[in-house]
């Protein structure tokens, strides 16, 4: 291999490798404040993290979380800093489960009329803030704020009250929220898909069915933004609106166009949850939104690296588990071990960044001396270090 | 009508918003007496509006000077978080006052993090805010875990009981000692009165001056104080240079850097004071996890409605605390009730400046939503719990709706600044 | 005998602070209520029986002789000066007169691990009592896999409602519920006794939480209304769900209670959780402005052991919820092998819910309450779950 | 306040070797050895330069020979790799801006470095502050020193105005103002006269005389080189990082400059011979554009372009040209009049439709309006025409189209990469030009707009720019020309328009007019001392 692509690939890896050590080695520090024996906690979170049950657990948080960055990761592309994943996704898992729950369809068709009913409330909703925005000029951080709260403590609250399944089953608390779906119509779990490759999944966990809708979703972002006209358009209106502009993209409507796709996926970040109880609860999931954007931001908005993230999110709050119930950490650290990775993530690659982009102008500043460079003839490595 | 406004617009500018506050107040007076309230204009929601509005005022405060110097930070949350942590613990070891220096000082150091993330190293400032937000929780409970467990009446969720920094009644306005004598209670005399609107308006008025916490006073004190420190001093000359245009700033001699670093520090110490103040009694009285409820992110709005200007972030503060003081106090909903009116009305207003300026679709705009108001207060004789919530969140939204176009960001804000690269 | 005997219950303190001496009683007294408690629902008896005895045999595979316990609290976990609290004491009384050892765990912020944890928890214990009706679904999916394993959860039936007619989701499932209703019956009685404005108020945390938050309220209402038919109950909510802030927030709470006083309220009670703290607080700042004073009124613990020092004089009762009780009641019944499954109802006739002396404050009118004791065990009086 | 230099200075100055330069005076800065280098490039190269006291000095070389690099070393603001500089003979350490300014040098940048948002006096005394106690600004104090400085230079300005509501001219002299107001005593200046019509530059120039009168020395960087002969006492001409000479500028012509500079002659902007048809290609008819609170910013502005014609547009920057162009282009929204391509109404068209219909466009400000520039050559090669062949099949982006086409910009046009998967942003000004000309030129449009399209690059490249619009032309391009480069637009252009607060107020033969009677136009003048209806006729006719 040459010089220069070996370069390239070792700085490709560099960033996400040396964030992942700096952050054990940091986490490390802070258990050992907290009279923790790190090694025993990381061996107990990798040893339970080894296991196939654990996986699934893994994958099933990593589905919501991965849906969520990648709905905040489409608004980043963007440049829209979509905070709004929380309430869009509330809003459409609770008119999702009402409608769902009102009609009777074949499972297949019921599974996609729920899905579809769930990506339009959050893609209008959504619209909501994109339309303020390039109409009104309403800063979307703040406006999707805002709407947060009309969602979850005003059009949630109210609807949750109005659409409460019968009276019975709350006399004796638990289970309260909307109609349930019948479970034969909802997405059922994939678990013969994983035992294909292993064995039985033991303890009744379930893979859920919305982890292929993820991948869907992912493999659709993914063509969107690389393969098609719109995706080009979007990116570029992302990355620099006054020459997309000039280049014929008008900006406003790529606002309108990207925020409401963040919505439409925002939408499915419920389903999971859905799709396995069968109904909206008066106390959701919350938080996922928040969540999304964290991890958009360490997969760096790219389908694969959110993935990644998602993942490595879901990995440290199925370990918090194990740390307490085998006593080895208390459940705080994976908090901080989220943050610190954060921080060490994006400085790497910011460092990863300017390296490369010091090796690009030097690699452009050698053909301008020597015009005859041809262009596959890389630069020498004295050229390049610098 | 135009001749008048005209007048107003000849006045300077205390007395011009004194006058605005003064047709509030007569409006919020006629409308409550329909709903046969007195929660509007009562003593105790001028009070509620001002516990309500401080967290959010000192948060925004540290948000703009952040953003003035050209650094975004959607970490006012995690600094908060930080604020009513250090502010629990330094209140319920060294008192009050300590309580406060101590929160300043955790959301400083909160403050110093994304000056360390954003100013030297460069790196996204909304992805180093995000990363605040999501290790400050997370780290006050590690730090109860460690400290307040061990704390009689502490845990890992909450810490003791904070003490206070007590209160001050101003002398004659609300009755207040000066040296020991009693004087006499000028605003309240006239409240007890119950004068159609001048016993409101003195009511209103006396919830400001009467039983005052000093750490109130202290953050409003702030307002006048950050916007002289903005507008006429060297250092705030220098801070917005930063946000402006901090090349330009460099060129002069500028220390860009030190600038930056001491505004997000600021920053976080305000935004540490709003924590402080959220732990200490006049709101919980305890660090409770989850306390903050949000409110960083409230205060960002805040820096956007109030122009990032000190006394535009009060009234921003204050649009927000009074409908939710109000609101929490309403336990009839007969007020909230109200507030639709009120709603329709300052509508009204607001159709009236866009006609004025040839503003048709604002016009519109505001005609369909106080349309919808009215409708629903005249068809109706209560709200919704879930209403009386929202109602602030609301506000502000319709706010924004109307007046964004009308904001300026400093120019320079959110682009990363690298010395001797221009 | 019966004095003595009620006289020791209306108001316990709370396990974990309890003297050596003074835990002797309730512990005997409880025996008895399980005993007639196991023959009530005698009918599933002799399956427990087995059910337990399997277990036995492989817990004495791992350990000696006693059972480990795996506790996992509510999101928030131990330190919540109020439920978990409480179910932490219950755990530490089982360890120290039952020997027995157990872990702790919570949950994830946002509440979306709970499954895992119960599993994980599960794996490594014998029993397994999950805190908080939040369990119930986590339960009724680990419970089924794990059959060596008992399961309790706190606040729900654990009755699977698809079933006709309703059922217990598993053998080895049991479920912890509590007549709060019926305790707050009495605090609301002691509020309607002691007032001297006439007019009381209700803070509950979140609305519309599967009504539990309401039951507390019904309860409440019933008993001023038993009382004085015309006395004036100011109710509010903090937030509605989905919103829980309402349990965490002692500012909210706070300012609720102050505008309640102003309407004329003298006491106030809470089923609000962390948010009760700014009850307290309103009530001391309330009566140190106006100089008469106004009470509150704690819940699930005798919160005027657990709140600040400064506030304490002005809790004029709480509405005990015996979660500690309860659990070491559980953890009792599977090494008894009595652990019946579905719901065991920890009501007034069996002091899983009460109220509180300490203090003193309701001193001069237990009899009244003890009345009402009466009649609600006796079913005289039918307290309401629904406002 | 103003940190004036030690006055015993002078006598500290060692007497030194001084190379080239035969010295009257002390020097006042004295640079030797001074080399830096960026990743790839050396721009400077072992430089030494001597400049006496209270002379102007000139600093010459093409783009990218290091002139700026070398000044923003004098300043503190980038630290040379080796080198020493001395300032009135004592060796100055300079870690920042702060230190240069304290030691007496002022420097007015290439670009603006004023902020928008401030008034004049707030942009003036940033970082000299007077001040009250406790950090309180002295405004009226620093008003009256503003107001002295202003009037003892002539440099007119309000100092309580908006620097965003001041013209370029006005700016400019905001930012002289700005070293004055400290008291520099020695002022570099980095192509002050680049933005302004030669009215103005007469203007600056007698306020830089009148500061050397007062004793001030003077670095003067231009690469206009009858500025440089007319204003300099002493001429330095850098050519890539290093020194060619120092010469007297009695010794040398114009022509000896440029073959200093660049090795050979400069090239001349000359369009040839006319080939303009009678067929419309773009046509203008009564055009207003409202500006901020409604004002017109362009005012019925009628104009017509045909195939193979060029149409210079000329004007003071500020006087509607920007927005005149993007209601062609479709940026914005043209509020009466209409606009025709082809005899196709255009007006209300989108901007994507306007390119598809074979609309050209390169921006003034490539980084602003012509790149993605963290993007790769290939995107960036695409930008614009996204949707057309072969760089897309209906709603599908063709990769292997977009990377073809980029291949043949980057042969066809020179741009100089070693491959085009390389970011936007590692390119030098002039080949990010040549990828933007190259982008335009290649989808073959009908209707070209050039808006200074060489503004900034270096001569290769200009002239490079300047063959393929001839070129074009030729083949029945219609061009619409934007510059402030009066020789470019006189040597180009087929018709000359003058823009003037949003009017057309002329129109002119570009082979009867000089840049100098071109800029009395540009300005107004002309029209005062001219009778009015001859404008209106000349308007008429546009
Ligand atoms: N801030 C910077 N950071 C890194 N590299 C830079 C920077 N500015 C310029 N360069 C590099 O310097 C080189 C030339 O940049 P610049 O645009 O200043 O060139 P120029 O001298 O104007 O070129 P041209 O003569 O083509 O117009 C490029 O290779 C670019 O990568
Ligand atoms: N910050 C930087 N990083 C990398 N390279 C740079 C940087 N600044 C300048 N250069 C390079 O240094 C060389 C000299 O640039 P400099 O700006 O000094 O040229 P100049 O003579 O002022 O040109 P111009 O006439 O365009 O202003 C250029 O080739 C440029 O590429
Ligand atoms: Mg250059
Ligand atoms: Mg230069």
């Amino acid at each position: 291999m040459n010089e220069r692509l070996t370069r390239r690939l070792i700085l490709a890896a560099a960033a996400p490798v040396s964030a992942l050590c700096i952050a054990v080695a940091l986490s490390a520090i802070v258990l050992l404040i907290a009279g923790s024996n790190p090694i025993t906690a990381y061996l107990d979170m990798l040893e339970h993290g080894s296991k196939l049950e654990t996986q699934v657990d893994i994958l099933n948080r990593a589905t919501p979380l991965y849906l969520a960055g990648v709905a905040v990761a489409i608004g980043f592309k963007m440049n829209l800093f979509n905070i709004g994943v929380e309430g869009q996704y509330l809003l459409a898992f609770i008119v999702a489960a009402h409608l769902g729950a009102q009609v009777e369809l074949p499972q297949v068709l019921h599974i996609a009329y729920v899905l579809v009913v769930a990506m339009v409330i959050g893609g209008a909703f959504a619209g909501v803030a994109g339309v303020l925005k390039v109409t009104r000029g309403v800063n979307e951080v703040i406006s999707t704020i805002m709407l947060n709260a009309v969602v979850i403590s005003g059009l949630a609250a109210w609807w949750i009250v109005e659409w409460q399944a019968g009276g019975e089953i709350s006399a004796t608390g638990g289970r309260v929220g909307t109609e349930p779906i019948d479970e034969s119509r909802l997405m059922p779990d994939i678990n013969s898909w994983l035992e294909f490759f292993t064995r039985e999944v033991g303890f009744g966990k379930e893979l859920t069915g919305m982890l292929i809708v993820a991948v869907v979703v992912g493999v659709f972002y993914h063509v969107l933004l690389t393969r098609t006209v719109l995706g080009f358009d979007l990116r570029s209106s992302g990355a620099n609106q006054h020459a997309s502009h000039v280049g014929g993209v008008s900006p406003k409507r790529m606002i309108v166009i990207a925020i409401v796709l963040s919505g439409v996926v925002a939408g499915l970040v419920g389903m999971p949850e859905l799709m396995d109880s069968g109904y909206y609860p008066s106390n959701p999931v919350s938080g996922l939104g928040f969540l999304g954007i964290a991890v958009a931001l360490l997969g760096r908005n790219h389908p694969a690296g959110v993935a990644v993230a998602a993942v490595i999110f879901s990995f440290l709050d199925v370990s918090s588990g194990i740390l307490q119930v085998t006593g080895a950490a208390s459940r705080e650290i994976v908090e901080i071990m989220k943050g610190v990775i954060i921080v060490t993530a994006v400085i790497a690659y910011e460092v990863v960044r300017r390296i490369r982009e010091r090796d690009e102008a030097a690699a452009a500043a050698a053909a301008m001396t020597n015009p005859k460079v041809p262009s596959d003839n890389p630069p020498t490595a004295a050229e390049v270090s610098v | 009508m135009l001749s008048m406004l005209s007048m107003l617009n000849k006045q300077p500018t205390w007395l011009r918003w004194m006058i605005y506050a003064a047709i509030g107040v007569l409006v919020l007076t006629v409308v409550q007496g329909f709903d046969d309230t007195e929660r509007l204009t009562a003593v105790t929601s001028s009070q509620a509006m001002l516990r309500w509005a401080v967290p959010i005022l000192l948060a925004g405060l540290g948000g703009m000077f952040c953003e003035r110097a050209g650094i975004i930070n959607i970490g006012l949350e995690g600094m908060l978080v930080l604020g009513t942590w250090f502010g629990a613990w330094g209140a319920v070891t060294y008192g009050g006052w300590a309580g406060l220096l101590i929160g300043m000082a955790g959301g400083a150091l909160g403050g110093l993090i994304h000056a360390v993330a954003t100013v030297t190293f460069g790196i996204d400032q909304i992805i180093s805010g995000v990363a605040i937000n999501v290790t400050a929780p997370g780290l006050a409970r590690f730090l109860s875990s460690e400290v307040f467990i061990n704390i009689e009446g502490g845990s890992i969720t909450q810490s003791p009981r904070t003490p206070g920094q007590g209160k001050f009644t101003f002398p004659f306005l609300a009755g207040g000692d000066l040296f020991g004598c009693d004087t006499p209670d000028i605003l309240g005399w006239f409240t007890r009165k119950d004068w159609f609107f001048v016993s409101d308006l003195t009511g209103m008025a006396r919830g400001l001056v009467a039983q005052l916490s000093l750490a109130t006073m202290l953050a409003f004190a702030l307002v006048p104080f950050s916007a002289w420190l903005i507008w006429r001093t060297r250092f705030g000359l220098r801070l917005r240079i930063c946000g402006e245009h901090p090349v330009g700033g460099e060129t002069q001699g500028i220390n860009i850097y030190l600038y930056k670093y001491i505004a997000v520090i600021i920053s976080g110490a305000l935004a540490g004071l709003g924590g402080s103040f959220i732990a200490s009694p006049e709101l919980s009285g305890i660090y409770l996890e989850g306390q903050t409820n949000g409110r960083g992110f409230i205060a960002l709005a805040a820096v956007i409605i109030g122009n990032w200007r000190p006394g535009g972030i009060m009234g921003a503060a204050l649009l927000f605390g009074y409908p939710f003081g109000v609101g929490l106090r309403d336990l009839d909903g007969s007020a909230s009730h109200a507030l639709l009116l009120v709603n329709t009305i300052a509508l009204g207003a607001v159709i009236a400046w866009a006609l004025n300026r040839r503003r048709r679709v604002d016009a519109t705009l505001a005609a369909v939503l106080g349309l919808g108001a009215a409708l629903w207060y005249f068809l109706s004789s209560t709200v919704p719990d879930w209403w009386i919530s929202i109602l602030p969140y609301v506000i502000v939204l319709v706010v924004l709706i109307f007046f964004s176009q009308r904001l300026r960001m400093p120019q320079a804000a959110g682009i990363a600044y690298r010395k001797g690269e221009s | 005998g019966d004095d003595d005997d009620e006289e020791t219950v209306s108001s316990p303190a709370p396990a974990a602070e309890e003297s050596e001496e003074e835990m002797a009683e309730p512990e005997e007294e409880m025996a008895e209520t399980e005993e007639e408690h196991s023959d009530d629902d005698h009918s599933d008896h002799d399956h427990e029986d087995e059910d337990h005895s399997d277990h036995e045999d492989e817990a004495t595979e791992e350990m000696m002789d006693l059972p480990t316990v795996g506790l996992v609290y509510d999101i928030g976990g131990r330190g919540d000066q109020s439920f978990n609290d409480s179910a932490a004491a219950g755990i530490e009384r089982a360890a120290a007169e039952l020997g027995i050892e157990f872990t702790e765990a919570s949950p994830e912020p946002d509440g979306s691990n709970r499954e895992e944890i119960m599993q994980l928890a599960a794996s490594e214990h014998d029993i397994v009592v999950g805190v908080g009706f939040l369990y119930e679904s986590a339960a009724a999916t680990v419970g089924p896999e794990n059959p060596g394993t008992m399961f309790g959860v706190v606040d729900s039936g654990m009755l699977d409602f698809s079933a006709d007619p309703p059922a217990p989701y598993a053998d080895n499932i049991a479920g912890l519920v509590f007549a709060e209703h019926e305790g707050s019956f009495l605090v609301g009685a002691a509020a309607a006794l002691k007032t001297k404005t006439g007019t009381i108020g209700f803070i509950g945390g979140v609305q519309n939480v599967g009504g539990l938050i309401e039951r507390f309220e019904a309860g409440y209402n019933a008993g001023a209304r038993a009382v004085n038919p015309d006395i004036e109950i100011i109710g509010d909510y903090v937030t509605q769900a989905p919103d829980m802030d309402g349990f965490n927030s002692p500012d909210r709470g706070k300012e609720i209670a102050l505008a309640m006083y102003e309407e004329g309220a003298d006491i106030i009670y809470h089923a609000a959780g962390g948010t009760g703290a700014g009850l307290f607080q309103a009530a001391q700042e309330q009566t140190e402005a106006t100089g008469s004073k106004v009470w509150a009124i704690g819940v699930d613990s005798d919160q005027y052991l657990t709140a600040d020092p400064g506030v304490r004089e002005f809790i004029l009762t709480s509405m005990l919820k015996r979660v500690d009780s309860s659990i070491f009641e559980m953890i009792k019944s599977v090494i008894e092998g009595t652990m019946v499954p579905g719901p065991t109802a920890y009501d007034l006739s069996v002091d899983g819910v009460g109220y509180s002396r300490s203090g003193g404050y309701v001193d001069d009118i237990v009899d009244q309450l003890e009345d009402f004791r009466a009649k609600i065990i006796s079913g005289e009086i039918v307290v309401p779950n629904e406002p | 306040m103003s940190q004036a230099t030690e006055p015993d200075s002078e006598s500290v100055t060692e007497p030194e070797t001084k190379p080239e330069s035969e010295l009257t005076a002390a020097s006042a800065i004295e640079l030797t050895g001074i080399t830096k280098r960026f990743p790839g490039v050396v721009a400077n190269d072992n430089i030494n330069l001597t400049v006496a006291e209270g002379e102007i000095h000139a600093i010459c070389g093409e783009n990218g020979a290091g002139k700026s690099t070398l000044m923003k070393i004098l300043y503190g603001m980038q630290p040379p790799d080796s080198g020493t500089i001395k300032i009135s003979g004592a060796v100055a350490e300079l870690h920042s801006p702060a230190q240069a300014i304290e030691l007496g040098i002022g420097m007015v940048h290439q670009h603006f470095m004023l902020a928008d948002q401030l008034t004049v006096l707030e942009n003036v005394i940033l970082g000299a502050e007077p001040t009250l106690s406790v950090g309180r600004i002295n405004f009226s104090a620093g008003r009256a020193h503003l107001d002295e400085v202003s009037r003892a230079y002539g440099l007119d300005i309000n100092a309580d105005d908006y620097v965003e509501d001041l013209e370029v001219g006005e700016r400019q002299r905001v930012e002289i103002i700005k070293v004055l107001f400290r008291g520099a005593k020695i002022l570099i200046l980095d192509e002050p006269t680049a933005v302004l019509v030669p009215q103005e530059v007469d203007e600056l120039f007698s306020n830089i005389r009148e500061l050397k009168t007062g004793g001030t020395t003077i670095l003067f960087i231009d690469h206009k080189l009858d500025e440089v002969l007319e204003i300099a006492d002493t001429i330095t001409v850098l050519r890539q990082g290093r020194t060619v000479g120092t010469v007297k500028p009695d010794d040398v012509t114009a022509r000896d400059l440029a073959e200093m500079m660049i090795g050979s002659e400069l090239p001349k902007p000359d369009a040839g011979a006319s080939t303009v048809t009678d067929e419309v290609a773009l046509e203008i008819s009564e055009l207003r554009v409202l500006g901020e609170a409604d004002r017109p910013v362009v005012n019925n502005v009628s104009l017509t372009v045909h195939r193979g014609e060029i149409v210079g547009v000329a004007g003071v920057e500020g006087n509607g040209q920007a927005e005149l162009v993007n209601a062609i282009i479709g940026t914005t929204p043209s509020d009466q009049g209409s606009i025709k391509m082809l005899g196709r109404d255009i007006t209300s068209a989108s901007v994507r439709s306007r390119r598809e219909l074979g609309l050209g466009y390169v921006p003034q400000d490539r980084h602003r309006d012509g790149l993605l520039l963290g993007f790769s050559l290939w995107e960036n090669g695409t930008l614009g025409h996204q949707t057309e062949a072969p760089y897309s099949r209906g709603l599908w982006l063709s990769r292997d189209g977009m990377r073809k086409r980029a291949e043949q910009i980057k042969s066809q046009f020179d741009v100089r990469t070693p491959n085009i998967d390389l970011s936007a942003h590692a390119l030098s000004g002039g080949n990010q030009q040549k990828l933007i000309v190259g982008r335009e030129m290649v989808a073959d449009p009908t209707v070209f707009i050039a808006n200074h399209p060489t503004r900034g690059i270096d001569v290769g490249a200009q002239a490079a720019v300047w063959d393929h619009i001839r070129e074009a032309r030729a083949k029945g391009l219609a061009t619409l020309l934007v510059s402030a480069d009066l020789e470019e637009l006189i040597g180009l252009s087929d018709t000359i328009v003058v823009m003037l607060r949003g009017r057309l107020v002329a129109r002119l033969d570009p082979n009867e007019i000089t840049p100098r009677d071109l800029g009395t136009y540009m300005t107004g003048a002309a029209l005062e001392t001219e009778e009015t209806e001859e404008t209106e006729e000349a308007v008429a006719s546009a």
